[in-house]
């Protein structure tokens, strides 16, 4: 790659960008962590983290230590430390704002699969994790960022096993037919190369903005269906400096989750 | 309130008087020693055919040691549940311990993964969140908890979970029945000799997991006298009643760390996921860490080491809150 | 009265003699708080009191304040604190010994009243304070004493209210098929003359023991119905020295519960 | 899962989305500056008609300045959770505050139950532990919460409970209804500015309700620095999200007591107990307690005074546990 910053800095730096300050934010394993860091670091030092093993608003100790979210380092000075159903039960109040989500294929719909991949549930061609708190996440928070690699055969036209639920077949009012709650749905969509939100109407996936350097062709030719496209395009900025900075300088200094690009 | 649709999953329904029964007669109301060698307590209370919970994660507080002694003594047809883990259910599986897998999050590794493509081990779809509420009804003594997940999902129709409309609402519910564990394994932080139990830091459902279990086996970093869990009531986790058998196991968690005692031996997860892929390098894995180890000390002997476990404990820096 | 001893006492004596060492046992407000403490002082010093409000194996502190429940000296000591859904639950899933109540009207099987008096809920002659946590404890613990005042408009043919279920109207099964936990309900009643206990067959009252200085005849007098009379008769004996030493020197010196003899 | 039986008491269905909707809404998240006077936090937040809870006792930590002031302010037709109150449930009926009680455990005094009797206070019968299950369901986000109490009882019949047949094991189960009280009044040992709040020892609901609550007041014995507050999380009870107001309030549990601080005030609770059954009597206390005084400070100031103040703390020796 000759960018000046990885696929997974870029990624990290869309997620964090979507958070806002003084949000109740419900944070997975993984690149979510590093995403909501920086965004505290950056530009929301008032958001409050969440996480399903119980701790509340904490404030993660940097440089971020792979595989740390119910320790230490990752629970430093938070303002609470409760249990997961506690958790779960304020996020079914209606009290989370945010959940951000990574996923192993996406429909045009926002329905997501973690579990497996193959025609045949008892026969599975590659099995994953499985749900984890992503079907909490995305039935339960008010908007869901979900982070996905830009593969083509990650943007299905119809997921193998929809694990955790977007808006279903599209059908007005889908979602609250079914008993979830109202208002409720995946948000946005981020890549590596383009971010997504869902049309009002249709719930359909639309593009919303493409990487400097890439064209909508470019988004497209790399998803199996073919999602809309908003009227006006949004132009997504590479990491600045000051984002590479401190991904690189504070939060993961030894490149474990960001990585290195062809150039170091 | 009518059943509009039922997951198709495997799950077993618990009769309530039947548990009730068994609290009853075989959970010791008296304050008795129950401090007795790992080896000794997965004796008296893993059996082949069990359902094993265990709280709370692989990097965090997890009863490693007592999951390792499970594999050692060689159990089999275990159902685990996989609340959160990232090491476990690959080597209860690598071992042959397992007959299926409430999931939860069932990671990690190739390993595991072809063993549930090639139908070797069974698993029944749930979540993080749901698995944990059916620790909580059965820890209530209820047949179910309602929730808003799972519904309108593949997930659902793989679970055991039923949707009814609700009598109040008149809108779809989603049921989970409750769950209770044959044995749960909480590793905690100090108990006294008759299990009275304090975990320290944020954690998943140490409490639901020990109510819900028929068999509680503990494992502590430290054994502390019943005075002081008088002087701090409010610090008990686990009330003695619950618990089976008190394991003494310092460094209990390695891999994982114990907060604010020590932290997680990086090096060591990354040898196992290494391995976690592969059945030959899993075999040298289980060979290595487990079966060429007689216990808990042995390992920390032979495969940690003092210094080892001196840079762990210097690493935990983090004190705060952790009492 | 020309006893030694008052009525409370002979009542409290009655209920600690019940509790048995070593095991849990659920302790409602007022009378059973004395009785649970002179247990322990007594014979039973490794029994667990359980209160609604969280306490969990206290060890109150003497001499014993009115009014006091979920404060310090009650809670004195405990193996934990925790609150009142835990407590609960716990009972539900058959963990509670013993529970021990007081009720204001009981019938033949032990159904309880602390509701109201009348034939019309909607208008009743007298109000009470309803169930507390009375019909948690008669529907979960393993075994309930209720402890009552020996009058015959409290021993009554039916209750105007069942606050609390005993064995319901007595036919075989009846707790169990109302989906009640298979194995409990009212084990033993306590009065300041008699003790009870409920048949095994057909779940009526029945006469165990007279207080020594009255006749079975005495003790039916005073009750609307007649229960069954056990074929061994138990004589009760009045307040031990050593219990009344107890009661009187340590737990209650101001007499605010047991109150003075007509001697004193 | 047929309705086997449907209690005839009053209750309200709270739309679950509706309450989201809510709390999305209405509960802040940025951390921002809540104390405010008793008399403002009431003024906001507590309307005509509204249903109240509080937590936990009359007796101990329970919110009695925070119940004084909303007599004092003159609020009608409330309806009120008495989960086990002994003076709150008596003192708001004789002051007119309300039109009904979910009866819990309904003290003290002969005025209160001819107000029931006479059919001027409605009641819906509940018992301590199904309302607070009723929270735990409110706090949960779920419509209903099942139980094994309240079967068979002429309690579940004036209830607003429902029996199902449970369609797991097929045998008969009650639910009862979440409870979503417009207002939640909790009084803490200490919390910060923005509503962190910690209890200490034990109690009924003081999380369920605040969670529960579409409102929750905290009144407070300590003010103390969010600093305080993230270096020991696991002492938090209340996190500053679920809380609209703090209102500083030290001896705000008289006549009841603050485990660890001050010792309920016997004489005070005799004097109460003397006028529970006399309306005449009453009407005296109140206007002697709550009316006369135009706040907390000024009833401590000319009611009860330094000297009594610190008897009541003098009194309380037993400080292990409580912090």
């Amino acid at each position: 790659m000759g960018q000046g910053f990885t696929e997974s800095e870029f990624m990290i730096c869309q997620c964090a960008r979507l958070m806002e300050d003084g949000r109740i934010v419900f944070i997975g394993y993984g690149m979510p962590q590093i995403a909501a860091i920086l965004a505290q670091r950056l530009h929301a030092p008032r958001m409050v983290q969440m996480y399903e093993f119980g701790a509340v608003g904490s404030l993660p100790e940097t440089p971020f230590v792979r595989f740390t979210m119910g320790g230490p380092r990752n629970c430093y000075r938070s303002l609470a430390w409760t249990n997961m159903n506690t958790i779960f039960a304020q996020a079914q109040l209606g009290m989370v704002d945010l959940g951000v989500l990574g996923a192993t294929q996406i429909d045009r719909f926002g329905n997501i699969n973690s579990t497996m991949l193959g025609a045949d549930y008892k026969h599975p061609e590659k099995r994953f994790p499985g749900s984890g708190g992503a079907n909490e996440v995305l039935t339960q928070c008010w908007r869901t960022v979900i982070v996905i690699m830009h593969e083509r055969r990650r943007f299905v036209k119809k997921v193998d096993f929809v694990t955790s639920p977007g808006y279903l077949d599209g059908s007005p009012g889908a979602r609250e037919r079914a008993g979830l709650p109202r208002g409720t749905g995946p948000w946005r969509v981020v890549t590596s190369k383009a971010l997504y939100g869902f049309d009002e109407e249709s719930r359909q996936m639309t593009v919303l903005g493409v990487l400097r350097g890439f064209s909508v062709d470019d988004i497209l030719k790399e998803m199996e269906f073919t999602p809309l496209v908003a009227g006006t395009m949004e132009q997504l900025e590479p990491p600045t400096l000051e984002e590479l900075r401190v991904l690189r300088e504070e939060i993961d200094p030894t490149r474990a989750i960001i990585g290195w690009t062809a150039r170091e | 309130m009518d059943v509009l649709q039922a997951g198709i999953g495997e799950f077993r329904v618990e009769d309530p008087d039947q548990l009730r029964a068994f609290m009853r007669t075989e959970k010791r109301r008296e304050m008795v020693d129950k401090v007795m060698p790992e080896a000794e307590a997965v004796r008296r209370y893993v059996k082949d055919g069990d359902y094993v919970s265990f709280d709370f994660s692989s990097f965090t507080r997890g009863p490693a040691s007592l999951v390792r002694e499970i594999i050692r003594q060689r159990r089999r047809h275990l159902w685990f549940a996989a609340k959160f883990t990232l090491m476990e259910s690959t080597l209860l599986v690598a071992a042959g311990c397992l007959r299926g897998i409430d999931v939860g999050f069932m990671g990690l590794g190739n390993l595991l993964a072809r063993a549930v493509e090639e139908g070797r081990i069974k698993v029944t779809e749930w979540t993080n969140g749901t698995l944990t509420l059916r620790h909580l009804a059965g820890a209530m003594g209820v047949p179910f908890l309602p929730t808003r997940n799972l519904l309108a999902t593949d997930t659902l129709t793989y679970s055991g979970a039923k949707v009814v409309r609700d009598p109040f609402t008149e809108r779809p519910i989603a049921l989970v029945p409750a769950v209770n564990p044959e044995v749960g394994l909480v590793h905690v932080h100090q108990c006294d000799m008759y299990g009275n139990a304090r975990c320290f830091g944020p954690g998943v459902s140490p409490l639901e997991t020990a109510m819900a279990s028929k068999r509680t086996i503990i494992s502590t970093e430290e054994i502390i006298t019943t005075d002081d869990i008088r002087k701090e009531p409010a610090k008990t986790t686990i009330p003695y009643y619950l618990v089976d058998a008190v394991v003494y196991a310092p460094f209990g968690c390695l891999p994982g760390g114990a907060q604010g005692m020590y932290e997680m031996d990086t090096e060591h997860f990354l040898e196992y996921m290494a391995a976690s892929g592969d059945e030959q390098k899993m075999a040298a894995y289980l060979e290595k860490y487990i079966y060429s180890v007689a216990s808990h000390e042995e390992f920390l002997e032979k495969r940690v080491g003092v210094a080892r476990l001196l840079e762990l404990k210097r690493q935990a820096t983090i004190k705060e809150g952790y009492h």
